[in-house]
Order: structure tokens, then C-alpha cells, then sequence
């Protein structure tokens, strides 16, 4: 066990991944000499060379379509998008072609490409730089959708996207980058957890909170007030969007018998709603209240002095928690 | 470069600014920079391409026929396009990857996909049919110029390989605007890959001219990237077989990209549902009828008594065999089992697919419909 | 009243517009002598000459980017993709300019465009002529998106659109296209109701039906057919899908207590989920069932002999309502 | 055109292939077309232009420096880029509506941007400060070129309402390989629309060096397209005004767009955040200090007597005012009210937000924070 930083947990990731498959190569703006804006790949263009380390032209469509066509070629790439925002340009290929090819050809054309995203807000950025942009990808048949929350995911969830033979969308929260945690390097991928299933990190019996990236932390402390007040809540890492576990979910739910959901990417049509309708039509019986949302608002997200009102935090999350306990909240008077 | 940099005089509505072995009469006419590159292709040679190219119309006039008796959604008519899609696609190496977008056929026929495949897709029973590894053609694309970034990756993985093939980019003088075109030129001269671009410029983009996607030649547009290109006649096999040939060799020995515009012209409409007399002349029609890409090459066979009837006829009887083996394949053809509906989204074990698919059998179980489960 | 298919009523709406207002232009490929590959904007270019019905450049991100512009010049740009699988390359202009740049210069710039986009399934289309994209529109905060369902309200809208000071995603469900119904032509748009509140099509009162776009005609054979075994449906169709009326939805939902939610969209993450959150948070306690949604699998669209399995028909409507009612379907031995 | 198109040698890291007026010891030298552009630039108008780079060095100054105190999140230093910027802007009509990327603060100078509308951005007090309309000058972009479609768009509007204007592209040697800006060339061409395109290109896309993007010159890239170019000193104001002359004359007279790629030098790191030892040498750093903007036009000003203590004092002054402003506005300054959160996100009036807005005020109301509701 190895204390590491997110960041360094998928630096060791992908240098994992490097050595122990030669397709396997990593490209995207600055990622050479730079290392990445956020150091990711520091390190690995010295170590395996700019042949399979790539510093691209600034086009995040060719990035991607690129991408496509070394896995054509029978290559694995790992794709850095630098920020969430910056993902859009690639759209069309993303949607188009990344997520379709395999549906395309019956089969005969794969498309094993990991594209990391740094993500999310929270780190006092200029626009565009703290986007969530994850609902737009579960809505899209043919991706995958995973976000780390801690170390130890960072570094098994990364390697086992790479060995994945279907696209992921990797989300990073750059909130964590800096968290550390234990990892332990040296384990077998297809030993640990597979990519799908959801994490319960913390046991609990009044509520279920379903949550993931960095707002596992906020879910978590949040947790930890409530007990003062002798609340109990279950917090989940979802951990992986699209497909959702929901086998972890519908039991803890059925359980509890209320539901919050938390994530700062905006509430209309965004991937609480997703897990609502779910939840609804697996454990309508088992609802003691209707399920709360607690998002981002929507709007674009704002100007960096803005944004703690924006993002959910601990005391929102207590809102919902107080609303579907029926207790005292913002709502109770709307409600009533 | 510290001049003033002023685009030459060229149009790009200037069809024949262009570098031509074969003029329209089937005269053959010299060219310094092409006659090297066909100084081996003899007259079989040639009759081996005006083979591959009537086969190609008389496989697109079938496909037109089966749209109009009802037997496929839609087609996309070649008529007028098959010496540059025979051509280049002839003079590329077996294992050379070739890139296609939805109007290509004459590039699929050389390379041997089957009759069934041309038909399968306009069908509207797959969204592909043949095996792109296995006849190294990638399937066709319809989102415009999106292919282009896909040839140029895969030339990036060649590079990577160290093998000694190249990736070719088809496209059309449409997607010469889209980004994704523009990026792929980028791309490709950065890392030097061994990519071919080749534009059909068949002188419309469904309703728009090429006016309205540039000014000046697409050919000239290569070079700004640091690009070498060529422009030459698309109606004359002779010449994309040179051009490609020149384009491959220079991609090949890691020189880098290289661009082909080929100026040709789409005879029919843009597809089976389109009105081409709201937007333009027959008398362009009548001007490009004159220029057609087979013809000429029969008038030079003819002249160097290399065309009679028995090579017409072998060369009928092998697109009589070709046509009626697609319409044998689309004909009465079975309607798909429904729940293939659910097949190839991942390749890996899904547990949202694996539910909805259940969930849906069940429903067509009421029914009494079987859903047709592997 | 004038009797009109919809394509017809469209064609209309955009001639009314451009008469009314100088400053309204219409941008998109082949668009001009063709009149558009639907006819939409046919005998536009001969009437109002070719600066203010413009044929552009093959390049949607061109087209959108250049509309901002005009935008910003004073214009009202009413752009139109050609088929909805070809919107993905304009995504980053929508997404990223289009949809944030009222907020990111508060107030000063305004974005009066229209995005017409022939959208949807059912017309036994090739690949990427059939995507039913709004979602991702949806979860896009500063736009508004509609969609029409009958040619009454294809022209009204539409003029509403293009006076709205707001960018507004119009969709145009192509199956209607050749619809016909009357058309009050000589209406002033403010008299009619506003672009942002639903329509119920049909009254009833056992289940809330849900619905937009094409699906509309769907439902309502559905409701048809459910009255012959005595089960009334309240068909509502939602006409503005980003703000959504859930005035009322809700006063619907409050009477039935049962709701399905139907779209050819696939599910995940699709607007059907938002609905139903949405719904459950305003009306849990009235609800009898859990809501159920009828929509496309989580599949790419299927090629066009398998899209007869991937569009919800009205069996799967009524298979649906029969869930919600609690009556045998195709899920009873499930969720028994 | 029928040639084979090669590329000419020339090399996108040629920082010397470019036209001049003034060399970088100051020299005046002969540039036969940039010349006749500015014949009436007189010492008077050389020094204003030397303030307006002075001023837009110590405005940038502060800018590192308000970052460095904690003030500012971020700031993208645009220090060496001086020249272009205000040469550039300088040679505009006042209603020439410009689109810059984010580091052209020397266009908002010219353009009588207030200083505090340098600094709000940059604090994360708002995504935009000035109003546009009233400087004719977009906000600064950060998604790399898609200001470059907007600026084709405007100039489209100019087309439309017969306007004298043009509009101005600004942005990098790296957005040069985003497909928008390959996209706004080509509608600028097919349409002959007044606009400029105007590259900075100062080496570097944060670590990538421009040979990433581009082998051969950028300005090679435009007549490709049918516009013409020119590849300038981009640390000569002289070369920057005489070459925008040149570019909006070709533009306002109906001429379509013309391109001007600006060789330049990014001398900081690119933005606050980045640690240029990582990728580059500090020779090269020395190689263009030796060749900085401001420093060859005071060199000529001495030379011709036009540099004298006052006039430095003067700009000095006019810098510590303006810095100061810039501090001022900063320092201490209120967060702004949390509801803020919510204006603006439309135009006319939306149920959505209207009870998000609601809610989160009763919310905000329970903990006895004011929302500050308009
Ligand atoms: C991204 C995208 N936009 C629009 C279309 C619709 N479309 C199909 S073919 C076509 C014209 C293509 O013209 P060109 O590239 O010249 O090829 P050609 O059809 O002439 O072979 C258009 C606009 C599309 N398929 N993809
Ligand atoms: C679409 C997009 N991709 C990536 C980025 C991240 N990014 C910001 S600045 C920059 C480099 C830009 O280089 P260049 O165009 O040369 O301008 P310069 O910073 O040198 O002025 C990058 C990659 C972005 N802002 N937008
Ligand atoms: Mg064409
Ligand atoms: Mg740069």
C-alpha cells in the first residue's frame, strides 16, 4: 500500500499501462514535455518515448477521430481531453463515430479508447474550465462513463478503461487530484471490482445518497453532521454512470426507503434525474418520500466567486437529507 | 514568404486546369509529371481498369433500378465518378487501408467486396456489410470528412508499426469545408504520416456548387498545410492511376501526406431522392456526357484495336453476374430478427443492455413474436 | 384556416418571419434553389433573395459560429442542420457560445437564434438521419427547446421562435412532415398561447400520458385504443421540452395519479428520466404507480428494417399503461 | 495548377522570413509593399503607439503581479505581444468590430477598455466585463478559435446592412489547427466577406512549439483558401500597422478577407499557472528579448530625437494611473451577491429558473444570507 496522491494514482496507472501493453499509447494537447496541465502523463513521454506519448495539434475532433483511426490500426489509445470544457469540438466524433463504430460494423471494428477528462468545478476556474458534462455521455448508447473518487480507484478504474475493449469516458474530479490515499500498486485488475459495480463507502440506515466523483467527499462529510444529529446515511459511489449499478442501489434503497442524489453538473435532464426515474420504477414501493435532487443549478456554470453557490456542499446536502426525512427544510414551507 | 502571398488566378470552377493522360477523345496526351508513374500499364492493364470501371456503373445503374422497385431505401449514384474511384483504388497495395465515405463503390469493387455488401446497407438491413480487415476498406461514412481523421490516425499507427503501407482519405469537394478535413491535413503533415488525401471533386454538393466551398482550386489548398497536391482530370483512369501512384509512393517512402483533387462530375442526382433540375443545366450534363470516363478509354482501346466484342461481351456477362447477385441477395431477403436491435452495442458484457434486452424479449414473448435470441 | 401539412405550415411560419423582420435570415446547406432536401424553406430564396436566404459552406460548426456573428451584428439567424445526426459537429458553437454567451456577458449580448432541426425516427432512414438528440440540448443551460407535433402549432412556434430574444433548439419531427391539418395563418403570435406551456390533446382521466414531437400522433392512437377496453388516457403533448409547463403536468398528474412518459429517444439519461424526477419531487404523494417510460432502447440508432423494434409503438404504450394500472404486462412476472 | 503543388521551403519556425519596417535595433528599413501604408505615421503617432504598447506591458505587469498577491486566479501574460496587439488595433476604425482571444489586452488598451474590466475576469467576479457594443470589441475568447467563425458572421452582418466596417479574427499559433478556424476561412472566401484573420504567432500553445501545428508557415495557409497574406515582424508596430492597413483596405473596399500572420514572441509563460522550464530554453528567451517591441521603437524615437525624459515620465504616469485603477478595483473589492448566480441566463422570462431561483433564495433566507435579489 503506497500513499499517493489522485493525480500520481493515475500517473502509476497509466505508466502500468504503458508497460504492459505495447498498443496502448497516450496522447493529447501538452501531455510530452509538459506532462499535462495537471502532470498527469509527467514523466511518461521521458519514459516510453513520443512514439507512444504524443503531444497533438490543438483540435480536439482530430484528437478523438485520430484516436479512431489508430484503433482502426488495432491500437489502444488513451486520450487526455485538458479540460472538461474543451470536450465539446470532439463531440461529433465522440457521438458519432466512437460510440457507434462497434454497432456499425456487427462487431468487427472495436474501439478500446480511454478518453480522460479532467473534471468539474470547484477549484476557482475561468469559464469553460469547470464543466460536467457527464449526462451528455450516458445519454449516448456505445460509451461507457466512469469517475474516480479516491486513489485507489483512480489507479484500478484507469488501467482497467485501457484494458476495457469498449470507449470510456473517464472522468477525473480536479478537485482530488491533490486527495491521497492508500493504493496498492501491485494487484491483478481483473482481481479487483469490476468497472461497473458501485461502492457503498459508507453504511447507513435513514438514507441513501447517491453520489460520485468528488462529491463522494462532500456526501461523506456530510454523513458525518448528519450522525451529530443521529441521522444515519448510506453513502454510495456510483462510480460507474452508464451502465449503473443498480443492483448495489435498488438493495440499499429498499432499505432506506429515501433517496438524495448529488452532483454538481446541473439538474435538468443531468444523471440524478436518470437515477430517479430508475430508482422510482425499481423501488416505487419501497419510497418513503419522493427523491431529492441536490445539483448544480441551471445555468451555466459561473464565475469562480460564484461558485460555491452553485456547487452542492455539505449544507444543501443536509437540506435534502432534513426534506426527505420530512424534518424542518428550505421547502417546508412550499410544500406544505 | 515575406511576400505579399496572393493566391494565383485559379478557380476552382476551372474544370480543365487539370493534368490529363487520356483526353476526352481517348487520345492519349503526355504529361510530364504522370507518364513516369504508367509507363508499365500496358493495354491488358487497361482493359483490366475499363473492366472494373463498367462494372462499376452497371453496378450502380442496378442499385439505382432496386431503389426504384422499392428494394432499397436509397443510393447514392457513382455514374460518372468510376475512373477516380477505380484508378486510385487500382493503384494502391492490397493491404493499403482505404477510407471510403457513402458514394466510393467503385473503390469496393476492386477490392473484391461482394455483391451482397453493395445493398445490405441502402437495404436497410445493417448499417454495414463486409469486413473492413478483410478487404481493408473501412466501411463507408456518412458524416462528411469525419473518415478523413480516421485515415490519417491509422496512418499514425502505420508510422507506429513500422509497416510499409498507407491510409487514403476519400472525400468529396463538400467536406473539403468541414473542420474535421482541415484538422486531418494538420495532423497528417505534423507527424509526416503516410496518408493519401484524395477529393472527388465532382462539382456539387448536392444542391451547391463548388464555388460555394471555395474559390480557388482544393488542390491548392494541400500545399498551405505543407502538402504537397496535384489536380487532375477524375475522368481519366490513366491519371488517377498516375496521381495515386505518385501520391502512395511519396506517402510511402516517408515523405509524408500527399493530396489528390480529382475534378470529375456526379452525372446523376445526389442520390435516389433528390431533384437535381431545382439547381442545375443539362447542359453541364451534355458537357460532361462528352468527357465520360469510359467512354474514352474504349476510344483508345478501340484505336490500338484493343477492344472488340468478345472482351464487351466478357465484360457484360461479368456485371450480369455481378447485378443479379445483388439483387438475388436483396430480393425476398428475410426481415432481421428484432432483437438484433440489441447486438454489437458493447463488446464487453453490459448489465444495461443484457436488462432492456430481456425486458423487450419478454414483451415480444406476449406477442407470440420470437425475438430471434442467439 | 387553411389546410396544411406541416412541412407546408413550416415553409409559412419562415416566410412570415422574414417579411416581418429585416433582420431575420435564413442559413443552412442546400437550402437556397433546392429549397432544402425537406422543401422547408422552398421558393424562400427566389422571394427574398440569396442575403437573406443564404446557402452556406458544408460545416455546421460553421454555420452555428457564423450565426453567432450575425448575432452580434443585430441579426436573428435561423439556421437548419440538415438531418439531427449532423448537428453533433456544431455542438461546441451550441453548447459552449450559443447557449452561454447571454450569461457570460450579462445581458449584453443577446442570441436570438433558431436552430431548426428535422429530427427523429420512423421514416426509414439511412445512419445518423434518424437521432433524436434534445437531451443534450435539454441538459444545456441558456437554451429553450421545442418541439411541434401538428402544423397549427409547427407555424405558431415556430414564429414564436424566432421572436424569442432567447436561442431556442426548434425540432421538427419528420414523420410529420406530410401531416396535414388547418392552420390559422393570420394569428399575431402574442395572442397565441406562449412558446413555453404544454397542450392536452386529449382530456382523460386514469393516466397522464407524457409526450412530444411524433409521438404524439402515437399516443394519441394509443389513448384511442385504450378507450375500447375502457382506460382513459389525458395525452399531453409537452410542445416545450426546456422550460418545461409542469403547471400542467402536475394538475394532471395530481387527477390520474399515474403516468407514463414516452419518446423514440433511447432511456438513459433521456428527457422521459427528467420527467419523472421531476414529476415524483411535485406529486409523489398523489402518485398510485410508479411512472413508466416507453422510449428507444440504449442502442445507436438501428438501421431502418430494425426500427420498427426500436420506436415505441402503441402497443408498447398500452403494454405501459397496463403496468401503471397494474394490470397484466409484459413485466408482471418480474415485478411479481 | 496543373503542376505538382509543392509546398516552397519555407519553415513555420522561420521567425525571420517575415516583412519589417523597423529592425530590432531599431533601424528603419524598406519594405516595398508595407511602405506606402504608412506614409503619414509621423514621431507624434510612433510615440503614442510606443504608449499604448508601454502601457499595455505595465497593465500586463500588474496583471502577473495582482495574481501573484492573490488577487487575481489567473492571468495569461502578454508580454513581447505587444506590437501586434496595438498595431493591429490601432490601425482599425473605431467601428471595426474586433474578436480577440484572451490574451489580446493591447486591442482592449487601444480601445479604451477601462482598467478594471482587465482585472474582473481574471478575479472569477464575472465571465465577461466590458460592454462590447460600446468598444466594438467582443469579449476575449477562451475556447481556442471559435471567436474566428463569429468575427466571419459579423462581417457577413457588415455585407448584409452595407456597412464601411470590418471585423477582425484574432487568435494563436496554436488555434491555427482547430477546424473552426479552417471553417470561418472557408466562409470568409466563399462569401468575400470583410474580415481580417489575424494569427499572433508567438511559438508556443502552452508547451506545444508551432512546428506541432504547422511545418510551413501560417500565413501560407490563407491563399490556399483563396485569401491572401502576409507574414510580418510581429515586434515591429510599424510592420503590425502598415500590414492591418493593408488587410482592411483589401477587406472595406469589397476585396473579401485577408490574413496576417504575426510573428511574435510569448516572453512569459502562458498564463500564471504554467512553468515554462518544462519545455523550452531560456536562450530562446534571450534570442527575443534582443528583438522586444518596445525597445526598437524607442531606439528609433532617440534616434530621431523624439525620446526624451519627460515623454517617458509622461507614460509612466499614464501606467501608474492605470495600473493603480486596475488595483484598486480589485483590491477589497465585495463578492458578489449569491443570486447573481442565476441573472442572465436568459433573455425573456423561464419557469425554470424562476423556481430555481426561488428556492435557492428561501434556502439562502434560512441561513440569514441576504441573495441580493435584484
Ligand atoms: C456532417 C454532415 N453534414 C451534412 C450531411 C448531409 N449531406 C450528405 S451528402 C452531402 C453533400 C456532400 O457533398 P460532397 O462532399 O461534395 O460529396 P458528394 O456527395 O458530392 O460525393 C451532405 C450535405 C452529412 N452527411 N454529414
Ligand atoms: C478548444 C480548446 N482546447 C484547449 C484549450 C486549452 N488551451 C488554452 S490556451 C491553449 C493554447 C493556445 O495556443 P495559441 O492558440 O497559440 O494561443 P496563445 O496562448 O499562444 O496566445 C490551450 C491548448 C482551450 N482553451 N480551448
Ligand atoms: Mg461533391
Ligand atoms: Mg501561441
Amino acid at each position: 500500500m503506497t500513499q499517493l496522491t489522485m493525480g500520481k494514482a493515475l500517473t502509476a496507472g497509466l505508466r502500468r499501462a504503458l508497460a504492459d501493453d505495447d498498443k496502448v499509447l497516450i496522447m493529447g494537447e501538452d501531455i510530452g514535455a509538459l506532462g499535462g496541465v495537471f502532470r498527469i502523463t509527467d514523466g511518461l513521454q521521458a519514459e516510453f518515448g513520443p512514439r507512444r506519448v504524443l503531444d497533438t495539434p490543438l483540435a480536439e475532433s482530430g484528437i478523438v477521430g485520430t484516436a479512431v483511426g489508430l484503433a482502426f490500426r488495432g491500437f489502444r489509445p488513451v486520450v487526455e481531453i485538458q479540460f472538461d470544457g474543451f470536450v465539446y469540438p470532439a463531440f461529433d466524433q465522440i457521438v458519432s463515430q466512437v460510440a457507434k463504430l462497434h454497432y456499425r460494423t456487427q462487431g468487427q471494428v472495436r474501439m478500446p479508447l480511454t478518453i480522460r477528462i479532467p473534471w468539474a468545478g470547484g477549484v476557482g476556474a475561468a469559464e469553460h474550465h469547470s464543466e460536467s458534462p457527464e449526462a451528455y455521455f450516458v445519454h449516448t448508447a456505445g460509451l461507457r462513463v466512469v469517475a474516480c473518487s479516491n486513489p485507489q480507484d483512480a489507479y484500478t478504474m484507469l488501467r482497467q478503461a485501457i484494458a476495457c475493449d469498449d470507449p470510456v469516458i473517464f472522468l477525473e474530479p480536479k478537485r482530488l487530484y491533490h486527495a491521497k490515499g492508500g493504493v496498492e500498486l501491485d494487484g491483478d485488475i481483473a482481481d479487483a471490482a469490476p468497472l461497473g459495480l458501485a461502492n457503498i463507502v459508507r453504511p447507513g440506515s435513514d438514507v441513501t445518497v447517491l453520489t460520485y466523483g468528488a462529491q463522494v467527499t462532500t456526501a461523506l462529510d456530510a454523513a458525518l453532521a448528519a450522525e451529530d444529529e443521529g441521522i444515519s446515511l448510506e453513502v454510495i459511489d456510483l462510480r460507474s454512470l452508464s451502465p449503473v449499478d443498480y443492483g448495489t442501489i435498488a438493495a440499499s434503497v429498499r432499505r432506506t426507503g429515501r433517496v438524495v442524489v448529488t452532483h454538481e453538473a446541473s439538474r435538468e435532464g443531468g444523471v440524478a434525474a436518470e437515477l430517479i426515474a430508475s430508482v422510482t420504477e425499481k423501488c416505487f414501493h419501497f419510497l418513503e418520500a419522493a427523491p431529492v435532487r441536490v445539483t448544480g443549478h441551471d445555468v451555466p456554470y459561473p464565475p469562480a466567486k460564484l461558485e460555491q453557490y452553485h456547487l452542492p456542499d455539505l449544507d444543501r446536502i443536509l437540506d435534502a437529507v432534513d426534506r426527505v426525512l420530512g424534518r424542518p427544510n428550505s421547502m417546508s414551507e412550499v410544500s406544505a | 514568404m515575406t511576400d505579399t502571398l496572393t493566391p494565383a488566378a485559379a478557380r476552382s470552377t476551372d474544370t480543365e486546369d487539370v493534368a490529363r493522360l487520356l483526353d476526352h477523345t481517348g487520345a492519349r496526351v503526355a504529361d510530364e509529371r504522370l507518364d513516369p508513374w504508367i509507363a508499365d500499364v500496358d493495354t491488358a492493364m487497361l482493359r483490366q481498369l475499363y473492366r472494373d470501371m463498367a462494372l462499376t456503373r452497371r453496378l450502380d445503374a442496378e442499385g439505382v433500378a432496386l431503389q426504384r422497385q422499392g428494394h432499397l431505401g436509397l443510393w447514392a449514384p457513382a455514374q460518372g465518378q468510376e475512373a477516380v474511384q477505380v484508378g486510385t483504388a487500382w493503384a494502391c497495395h492490397d493491404d493499403d487501408f482505404l477510407f471510403p465515405s457513402y458514394r466510393e463503390i467503385g473503390i469496393e469493387l476492386v477490392r473484391g467486396v461482394a455483391p451482397a455488401d453493395f445493398v445490405m446497407v441502402w437495404h436497410g438491413a445493417a448499417h454495414s456489410s463486409y469486413d473492413p480487415f478483410a478487404v481493408h476498406v473501412a466501411n463507408p461514412q456518412i458524416i462528411i470528412g469525419a473518415q478523413s481523421l480516421h485515415a490519417v490516425g491509422y496512418a499514425m499507427g502505420i508510422q507506429r508499426d513500422g509497416g510499409d503501407q498507407i491510409a487514403v482519405a476519400y472525400f468529396g469537394d463538400g467536406a473539403s469545408s468541414q473542420g474535421d478535413v482541415n484538422e486531418a491535413m494538420v495532423f497528417a503533415a505534423s507527424y509526416g504520416s503516410p496518408v493519401v488525401f484524395v477529393c472527388s471533386n465532382n462539382q456539387w454538393a448536392i444542391s451547391e456548387p463548388v464555388a460555394l466551398q471555395a474559390q480557388y482550386p482544393i488542390a491548392g489548398r494541400a500545399p498551405g498545410f505543407g502538402i504537397p497536391s496535384m489536380r487532375i482530370d477524375g475522368n481519366d483512369v490513366l491519371a488517377c492511376v498516375a496521381a495515386m501512384r505518385w501520391a502512395a509512393d511519396h506517402a510511402r517512402s516517408g515523405e509524408g501526406p500527399a493530396f489528390i483533387e480529382a475534378v470529375t462530375y456526379r452525372m446523376g442526382p445526389h442520390t435516389t431522392s433528390d431533384d437535381p433540375t431545382r439547381y442545375r443545366d443539362t447542359d453541364e450534363l451534355d458537357h460532361w456526357r462528352a468527357r465520360d470516363p469510359l467512354g474514352r478509354v474504349e476510344a483508345y482501346l478501340r484505336s490500338v484495336g484493343a477492344f472488340d466484342d468478345a472482351f464487351q461481351q466478357a465484360v457484360t456477362a461479368d456485371a450480369d453476374r455481378f447485378t443479379a447477385a445483388m439483387r438475388s441477395a436483396v430480393v425476398g431477403i428475410a426481415p432481421p430478427a428484432p432483437l438484433r436491435v440489441f447486438d454489437h452495442v458493447y463488446a464487453e458484457p453490459h448489465s444495461g443492455i443484457d436488462e432492456q434486452r430481456a425486458q423487450f424479449a419478454a414483451y415480444l414473448d406476449g406477442f407470440g413474436t420470437d425475438g430471434g435470441v442467439a
